[in-house]
């Protein structure tokens, strides 16, 4: 069987997780390139919809990642994210898909290292689970 | 407080017709909104009247539940500006819940009308009714309320309370300001008045009726009642649970679906003006389909069912209160009612918000604390 | 006998008078306990360090006297080299010692009396002869009982040959001049 | 005559940055000088700060006109429009007078071209030498070569010129042949070595040969000579004792002929005064015999740095802000009592700051550096270095306590329950409104244990080599106690460099080295048009350096203003206005640079043409080389010349270097801004396979596409903004306020309620430390009389308000007038403060006890005699500092030194006891807290669980009686006079406050955006607050916060319409349903339900483009431009559908 190579879409914030990513970048910390990221402004500005989007279109993993609690450059859009990731939580596992292919974290700003250190595990546990079940479905 | 109305000769409806009159002609009052049997046939609609003479067909009782009237509430009450006057609503609990929540969505307003909440003894579909009032004619109200009330079985013609009803455990009227008490009382003497807010205890002041008192059997049969209905709803979910456990399981489940968004149509808690769906955000390019039937060598059109499905579970299910229109609604016969419910109770039940219990209380995706669900974060290294 | 300079000043002066250069050393004083927390002797004394300079601050100086605290001060000057308000801890003890001294106070006359023939001892041998300071101290303390108290370490001592008996003061006269000198300085505060 | 309309901001640390920021936000150009090769000063090594453990320096950044600069973290650096930041460079000269400045400057040059550099980072990889990294405070190490902040791509890699030896490894692998070592200029650098001794001219000449330098050599005097009439010499090394013509003597004639050539003597011991001799004839300096080559190196490496240096560069500027910091005690000199250096488990908290980050050691385990054992006790020791007579430091370094709890809690977080961490110190100084509360709660969520003591010395466990830590506690007990690690919280020292600096300019410092300020001011130096912001002029929190940074640029401004500056609105206006798209369809010229040839490894480039060209809207595809130079820009701007094309996209390198230029671009092309993405093409380059790393880029590219294919063209209009500032409340606060924004050439109506202008002026004389408060006042007073764009309005209140940032209704309601309606752009409360009322301690019921107000009034008015005065108690922390008041009012320790020593110097036989919890003379206040005790004012502290008890007859004197915890015992003091410090309470009603937006802490004080970070603005943007109403403080810091907030509003003011910037909320009439779950959900409260309530509005100005309002709207009527639903989800679809 050809090896799996899994699709993680993430969400980052532009203010810490990105910046996070960028230092893991040039600190020449490697994470797997399995890991797409999509900066928005803030968590709090991912709509559930984008969640569900990725997922059917095939990825077999989000993540959605800001800043810690308290850091949020709005002030609040990390706590708006958590309750619309714990909504999708309860609302996924029910057609099949794993809780972890949806996943919530706070990388903050100097958390380089982190930040890579959890992009390799994601794509361990995601390698582990297979593919998405959405991948080849035809009906989207 | 509590009022009784008098019933003669087994006529329930008559005493709904006594109470809506005497609101009516209330100085305060300027119109009522009550369940009407249409002059042209046996369809039960939401009326609005001002005449009282008009009262003669209200049929309130009837096991016809077309539309929720929610959204009707809604668009009478939702101009911020002046009112045009008070109206008194004649609701099913499942419809005073809906309003609550579209009242939380600005999408109406509470200061205008006055709730009066039904005991709701359920309906059938629509389907089953139409084919049950045309076999029983202008008795079939009668017919239904007599058999729920008696405690008899519900069947009638074979035709069974719709499944939502079936398994609605919520079928008391909360949220209302005058509740009309129907199960465990004596209907064949009278039906019961109570009031559940300040402005309800004073409509009934004014209304000046025979004190009642709710008898002590009105609870067992409640609870009776609930629990039987709750059975049946953990039956339904877990059915409904395996049938829809995987993604294809859910695409066989939907797989009659077209698109035609008449579920949220039907949905009284789907507010918006124009659904996402529906806009020129899904006027896809042609070379997108084309991108999407090559990475899977085959794709259903129209497509975004599933993505038009889950995303309506993400943004309504909060505020989902059951009443089972989308079911009603779906020109294929999907039963939807049963897997948005079962969405809805967990994700309520995670947020601990039932939706249109309690006007007080925030949708859940409108607050946040700061210590909460930890359990969301981080990836379990 | 022979009183120092300082003991015989303290006639007639008021306490306050004589205890105005200690207030004035440690009035800046921020009770950090540096001092005491240093202080190698700290565990014989019956009341810190700082709170002696607690009580100068409080004026309460009968309350120090009471104390034998400044009297074990072995001048090893740590508190001095450590507090960070740059005050002289150890300076002041010396001070007060002089005080006590100076104002003959009864409570404290066995130290006085004992750095006294310390003293004394000192300036005829060029060094301190044990014994010579022992004898003339118990002798002036006129208490029988005294010499039992160090009659234990007294045979350790001697036993460890740490204790000699008398011999020609090789040193004597030698320090005359700083004694002399001492005196003057201290005739002219 | 026009100055330049340019500020100079020497240093580029949070305060440096904020200065820089202001006044680039209200319309002047600034240039940011800075040391260091980075920006961010010690804020760069500082993950979290407190009191909320949690950064928001990013918050700084402006909050109108994003787009004018970037939008990023700090950490990866810092671009504005109108901010030239120059790294590396310093100030050599300064001349001129306000609004007329020469200033000259010098960079360091680093070897490195930064716009070259891709920081790719082989060159790291490969160098050599190994050394401390400073970054992580030595704790780790680096190259030679090496990234200063490594979060910041922006600076590129640098060269450590100190350590490089300059072997050329890192040049022969750079891909972008960035580096150019100073060797090629060395080479051209040549020296003449001078000695009638061969050996000694052979092993020079080796020696600087190895270094790189060319050498020639001369035997002796006249041959010397002889040579340098012929070829070019640079330096020459010439000995003293030479036969014939010595050494001194060919310096002579040597300068004759070359007066301008350096030269270095060499001397042995015997004939050191002759080189000293020398060095008075022009000698450059001496080298002693034998020769420390490395000592000698240095000295030729730092002619060769001088002389081969670019020339000084001369700029004009109206205003100088210095902000260049402070440096930090070594706690390894003088006697070290904490074996620093020594005991390798002593960490400084920087260090320890350090260990706690991410991107620290070891990645933020809390790990002992010495031997990598997890830590489970720590001990902070406090006021190492400060507080402390012994080091010359008779002040507080103000921060340090606050740093201790803070980095106590993070051990704690990051250590888990078994952490625990012991805080020694003498007095707790959480002076500022929200510290107080925070301690607290870091003792009680945190187990941190507060020990009021100082630790004398700190012993390491002969086995274990633990530190042991001895103290007295209160009690007067003495404990020992092993702790894994301690923490030493060194104090404030001036900046190296701050003195020579000072000279210079002609700036006095004060006692301790610091940059001495005007009486009332922060930020005004003795030397006019130099300002000072900042730790330069004493360490401060990061509220208290923002405040005052913002101050120093409105005084900068403000003379800006007076000397003719124009503000560059002009500028903004001649910009093309942007072309109308709405109905073109998208068409994207795309430019690519292959980056020498790195982007068509293996024929990538052909494969990526042909990906792209499979979206339609692609229009057109250049590649072109070297963007950084200036032929690759040029080759851009022709390529992209094609008038159909109306999006752009480019991909390079470092992509965000280029955001600026191509921005300007974009602009002169007639583009809306949100029409144009950069893409970095070289961030893969770590990737495993050229496929994965093609791969990668193509995702990007293809997103890029996505997102500007649906990107909207139509932008909202702008936000008018009248003029005009309303200024509520007339104290010292609200006048200063009023001050600042008129005399940078604005409208402002100031309204106070009382008949006259002054506030609590009215009744205080003077400060701590003598400054003449009734003067100021009636200069300020003078100074607002005759500002013609001061409308006073006196016994005016404002009745209501409704509106929003650039245009507010106020309606003023005047005692003897009918109300009227002012229109305004910006509001400032100054409403003040008032003294807390009180019934504590037998106030109200005994005359002779007062508050210290009283007592200032009646000292005034001579109603109390000091000479009467027998024994005076003050009580400190009355009601404060507890719950509910749970903050400190900075002002009661200070006013309470102030009248102690009054009255002492009144009176010396006056006893006078203060009864305090915690003194809080931070700064250099602190020495007067020396003085008082020096005087024989008696400090006693006293516990809230063990007040002080007052008993109070009419016959007699109050009598106090307090437990003094080290005599252990109860204190009886009869005193003829009791002052109780009750502390400041705020008098900003709240529905003044809300009227505007603006909202009230838990202690009714106004809510700023953030403590820290934007302290005198509200969350709701155009509102701000100034003096007392924000939180206590005293008359200079008062100002200070007026100017600030002033500066604030002017940047508002300053243009007729705030226009919005690419990433902004908008809002689809056609499918909202007013349900206003956006409006709920946005922060900032820039949406509001119209008038007619039949519609969603947003002010684009107070939008921040959060997204909050897309997220929460179901069905897309609430519309984030550059993020809308439509370009997530095709960028969605991009990546998910490209394969790894």
């Amino acid at each position: 069987m050809e090896s799996f190579e899994p699709v993680v879409v993430a969400f980052v914030c532009n203010w810490c997780t990105y910046t996070a990513a960028d230092l893991a970048g040039t600190s020449r910390l490697d994470y797997p390139p399995n890991v797409r990221l999509i900066r928005v402004m803030c968590t709090g500005m991912v709509d559930p919809q984008y969640i569900l989007k990725a997922l059917l279109e095939g990825a077999d993993a989000v993540l959605v990642s800001g800043c810690h609690p308290g850091d949020c450059h709005y002030i609040n859009g990390n706590y708006k994210a958590r309750r619309r990731i714990k909504l999708l939580k309860e609302i996924l596992p029910q057609f099949g898909f794993e809780p972890e292919r949806l996943q919530l974290t706070w990388i903050g700003a100097s958390d380089g290292i982190q930040f890579a250190a959890i992009m390799r595990a994601l794509v361990a546990q995601v390698t582990a689970l297979g593919p998405s079940q959405a991948r080849s479905a035809m009906i989207v | 407080m509590v009022a009784a109305i008098e019933v003669h000769d087994h006529d329930l409806t008559a005493a709904f017709r006594t109470l809506s009159t005497a609101v009516l002609t209330l100085e305060t009052i300027d119109a009522v909104f009550v369940p009407m049997r249409l002059p042209c046939g046996s369809a039960v609609m939401p009326t609005l009247v001002t005449d009282p003479a008009h009262l003669e067909r209200i049929d309130p009782l009837a096991p016809s539940f077309a539309l929720n009237a929610a959204k009707v509430v809604g668009q009478l009450t939702r101009n911020r500006k002046a009112g045009i006057g008070k109206i008194a609503v004649l609701l099913r609990p499942c419809e005073i819940r809906a309003f609550v929540e579209l009242v939380k969505l600005n999408q109406g307003q509470t200061e205008n009308i006055l709730i009066i909440g039904s005991d709701c003894l359920g309906a059938f579909t629509n389907h089953d009714y139409f084919a049950f009032a045309q076999a029983k004619g202008e008795d079939a109200s009668r017919i239904f309320y007599q058999s729920m009330l008696s405690g008899q079985e519900a069947v009638l013609e074979g035709i069974n309370l719709s499944g939502a009803c079936r398994a609605c455990e919520s079928f008391l009227p909360t949220g209302a300001d005058l509740a009309v008490r129907l199960w465990g009382v004596a209907t064949e003497r009278h039906i019961l008045l109570e009031a559940q807010t300040d402005k309800g205890a004073a409509l009934l002041e004014k209304l000046q009726l025979p004190t009642g008192q709710v008898p002590s059997e009105r609870e067992g049969v409640v609870h009776a009642l609930v629990d039987q209905r709750t059975d049946y709803r953990d039956a339904m979910f877990a059915a409904t649970a395996a049938a829809i456990g995987t993604l294809e399981k859910l695409a066989a489940y939907l797989s009659h679906c077209v698109n035609c968004y008449n579920c949220r149509v039907a949905c009284p808690v789907c507010y918006c003006r124009e659904c996402v769906f529906t806009t020129d955000l899904f006027d896809h390019d042609p070379l997108q389909y084309l991108s999407w039937a090559q990475r899977r060598g085959a794709v259903k059109l129209p497509t975004d069912t599933l993505f038009y499905h889950l995303t309506r579970m993400a943004h309504m299910s909060t505020a989902c209160v059951g009443c089972g229109q989308c079911s009603n609604a779906c020109p294929n016969g999907i039963d939807l009612m049963p897997l948005f419910r079962l969405v809805a109770h967990r994700t309520q039940g995670v947020f601990d918000y039932k939706a249109g219990e309690d006007l007080a209380a925030k949708p859940p995706l409108t607050q946040f604390k700061e210590d909460e669900f930890q359990e969301v974060v981080g990836i379990g290294e | 006998m022979l009183h120092s300079a300082t003991e015989r000043k303290g006639e007639g002066v008021s306490l306050e008078a004589h205890t105005a250069s200690v207030r004035q050393m440690m009035r800046a004083c921020i009770q950090c306990g540096t001092c005491s927390a240093s202080c190698p002797n700290a565990g014989a004394m019956d009341m810190t360090p700082r709170r002696i300079w607690r009580c100068v601050q409080m004026d309460s100086f009968e309350e120090i006297f009471t104390s034998q605290t400044f009297t074990l001060c072995s001048s090893c000057y740590y508190c001095s080299l450590r507090c960070p308000r740059g005050l002289q801890p150890a300076d002041a003890m010396a001070a007060l010692k002089c005080i006590a001294a100076a104002r003959q106070m009864p409570q404290h006359r066995s130290s006085t009396l004992f750095y006294r023939y310390f003293l004394r001892s000192v300036r005829r041998n060029g060094r301190v002869h044990e014994m010579e300071v022992m004898t003339g101290y118990f002798a002036h303390m006129k208490n029988p009982l005294l010499p039992l108290r160090y009659a234990s370490l007294g045979w350790k001592l001697t036993s460890k040959g740490k204790i000699s008996l008398p011999r020609p003061a090789r040193g004597k006269g030698k320090l005359d001049a700083l004694f002399a000198k001492v005196a003057q300085v201290e005739e002219e505060n | 005559m026009e100055n330049s309309n340019t500020a100079l901001v020497v240093g580029a640390g949070i305060s440096g940055i904020r200065a820089a920021l202001d006044l680039a936000e209200s319309g002047h150009r600034v240039v940011l000088v800075e040391r260091a090769p980075h920006l961010g000063g010690i804020l760069s090594q500082l993950d979290r700060q407190f009191p909320t453990n949690r950064c928001g320096m990013c918050r700084m950044l402006p909050a109108f006109e994003r787009d004018a600069a970037s939008q990023a973290c700090l950490r990866r650096g810092l671009f504005h429009e109108r901010i030239d930041i120059r790294l590396s460079t310093q100030i050599t000269a300064l001349s001129g007078a306000p609004g007329h400045m020469q200033v000259s400057l010098r960079t360091a040059p680093n070897g490195v071209d930064a716009r070259r550099c891709v920081g790719c980072g082989e060159c790291a990889e490969v160098c050599p030498v190994v050394v401390p990294d400073p970054f992580n405070a030595g704790l780790t190490t680096r190259k030679a070569i090496y990234q200063p902040v490594p979060h910041d791509r922006s600076t590129g890699y640098v060269i450590d010129v100190q350590a490089c030896t300059q072997c050329g490894v890192c040049a022969s692998v750079c891909p972008t042949q960035a580096i150019q070592l100073a060797q090629d200029g060395r080479r051209k650098f040549h020296i003449l070595v001078v000695d009638d001794e061969l050996v000694v001219r052979d092993s020079l000449k080796e020696w600087l040969l190895a270094e790189g330098y060319s050498v020639r050599m001369a035997a002796s005097g006249a041959e010397a000579l002889e040579m340098l009439s012929g070829q070019p010499v640079h330096l020459m090394l010439a000995d003293i004792k030479m036969p014939g013509m010595d050494g001194v003597e060919l310096l002579q004639r040597s300068r004759q002929i070359l007066p301008e050539l350096c030269v270095l003597m060499m001397t042995a011991y015997a004939t050191v005064e002759t080189a000293v001799e020398a060095m008075k004839m022009g000698a450059l300096d001496y080298l002693m015999k034998p020769f420390d080559t490395a000592a000698m190196m240095d000295k030729v490496a730092a002619v060769f740095q001088e002389q081969m240096a670019e020339q000084d560069e001369s700029i004009a500027v109206g205003a100088v802000i210095l902000a260049c910091g402070s440096d930090y005690f070594d706690p390894r000199r003088g006697k070290n009592p904490y074996g620093y250096g020594t005991c390798p488990h002593v960490l400084t908290q920087l260090e320890f700051e350090r260990l706690l980050s991410g991107s620290g050691p070891f990645g933020g385990a809390l790990l002992r550096p010495a031997d990598r054992r997890p830590v489970g006790k720590i001990a902070f020791l406090q006021c190492v270095g400060s507080r402390d007579l012994q080091s010359d430091a008779d002040f507080c370094s103000s921060v340090c306590c606050m740093i201790a709890i803070k980095q106590a809690r993070l051990a704690r977080e990051r250590g888990g329950a078994q952490l625990a961490a012991t805080l020694f110190h003498m007095d707790l100084r959480t002076a500022g409104l929200p510290y107080q509360r925070w301690g607290e709660a870091a003792c009680e969520q945190d187990q941190l244990r507060l020990v009021r003591g100082r630790v004398h010395s700190l012993l390491a466990d002969p086995a274990s080599g633990d530190p042991v830590l001895t103290w007295l506690g209160p009690d007067g007990q003495i404990t020992g106690e092993t702790f894994d690690l301690v923490v030493l919280a060194v104090g404030q020292r001036p900046a190296q460099g701050l003195a020579p600096l000072a000279e210079m300019t002609g700036l006095s410092l004060n006692p301790w080295g610091f940059v001495r300020t005007q009486a009332h001011s922060l930020v005004r130096t003795d030397q006019a048009g130099i300002l000072v912001a900042g730790a330069c002029a004493g360490l401060k929190d990061i509220n208290e350096s923002v405040i005052q940074a913002s101050a120093a640029a409105a005084e900068a401004g403000r003379i800006l203003h007076a000397t003719g500056g124009t503000l560059s609105v002009a500028a903004d206006a001649a910009r093309t206005p942007p072309r109308d798209l709405s109905a073109d369809p998208p068409r994207i010229a795309v430019a690519l640079c292959t980056c020498d040839g790195a982007l068509n490894a293996e024929g990538a480039a052909a494969a990526l043409e042909a990906r792209l060209n499979q979206d339609p809207c692609v229009s057109r595809i250049v590649f072109l080389n070297r963007l950084c130079t200036d032929d690759g820009w040029r080759t851009l701007v022709d390529g992209l010349n094609d008038p159909q094309a109306n999006r752009i996209l480019l991909g390079a390198c470092r992509s965000d270097a280029f955001t600026p230029r191509l921005r300007a671009l974009v602009a002169e092309n007639g583009l809306p801004s949100q029409m144009v993405e950069a893409v970095d093409l070289r961030i893969y380059d770590r990737e495993p396979s050229a496929a994965s790393r093609q791969a990668r880029v193509a995702t990007d590219l293809a997103m890029a596409v996505a997102r500007l294919k649906h990107a909207e063209p139509v932008r909202p209009p702008g936000v008018s903004v009248v003029q005009h500032a309303l200024v509520v409340g007339g104290g010292i606060a609200g006048m200063q306020a009023a001050l600042s924004i008129a005399e940078r050439g604005y409208l402002v109506t100031l309204v106070e309620k009382q008949a006259s202008l002054g506030g609590n002026l009215h009744w205080l004389r003077q400060t701590l430390d003598g400054a003449d408060l009734t003067a100021l006042l009636a200069d300020t007073i003078d100074r607002v009389a005759h500002q013609p764009l001061i409308h006073v309005h006196l016994q005016t209140e404002v009745q209501s308000a409704f509106g929003q940032v650039g245009h507010f209704y106020t309606t003023l309601a005047p005692a003897k007038a009918a109300p009227h309606i002012l229109e305004h752009g910006v509001t400032v409360l100054a409403t003040g403060c008032g003294e807390a009322s009180t019934a504590a301690y037998g106030y109200g019921t005994h005359a002779a006890v007062v508050t210290q107000k009283e007592l200032e009034v009646r000292l005034a008015d001579q109603r109390i005699d000091p000479q009467q005065l027998g024994a005076v108690v003050m009580i400190l922390c009355v009601a404060s500092r507890e719950a509910p008041r749970s903050y400190c009012s900075r002002v009661c320790c200070p006013t309470a030194l102030k009248q102690a020593l009054t009255l002492k110097r009144a009176n010396p036989a006056t006893a006078v006891y203060i009864l305090y919890r915690d003194m809080m003379t931070c700064g250099f206040s602190e020495t007067f807290f020396t003085q008082a005790r020096r005087e024989g004012i008696v400090f006693m502290p006293y516990a809230t669980d063990a007040k002080p008890r007052v008993t109070a007859d009419a016959t007699q004197g109050p009598c106090i009686r307090t437990m003094d915890s080290i005599l252990g015992a109860d204190v009886e003091i009869r005193v003829d006079l009791l002052v109780l410090a009750t502390g400041l309470v705020p008098e900003l009603p709240p529905e003044l406050a809300t009227a505007y937006g603006a909202q009230l802490d838990e202690d009714h004080f106004f809510r700023p955006a953030d403590f820290k970070w934007r302290p005198v603005e509200a969350l709701t943007a155009g509102v701000f607050a100034c003096g007392c109403a924000l939180s206590p403080r005293g008359v200079a810091e008062s100002i200070a916060t007026a100017q600030a907030a002033a500066q604030k509003a002017v940047g508002i003011l300053r243009r007729p319409t705030i226009a919005p910037d690419a990433v902004t909320a908008t809002v689809r009439r056609s499918l909202c349903s007013l349900c206003e779950r956006c409006i709920d959900a946005c922060p900032f409260g820039a949406r509001a339900l119209s008038p007619e309530q039949d519609q969603v509005l947003i002010n684009p100005a107070m939008c921040q483009g959060c997204g909050a309002c897309a997220a929460a709207c179901p069905n897309g009527a609430a519309v984030v431009s550059n993020y809308s639903a439509g370009q997530m989800l095709a960028m969605i679809a991009e990546v998910v559908k490209c394969d790894v």
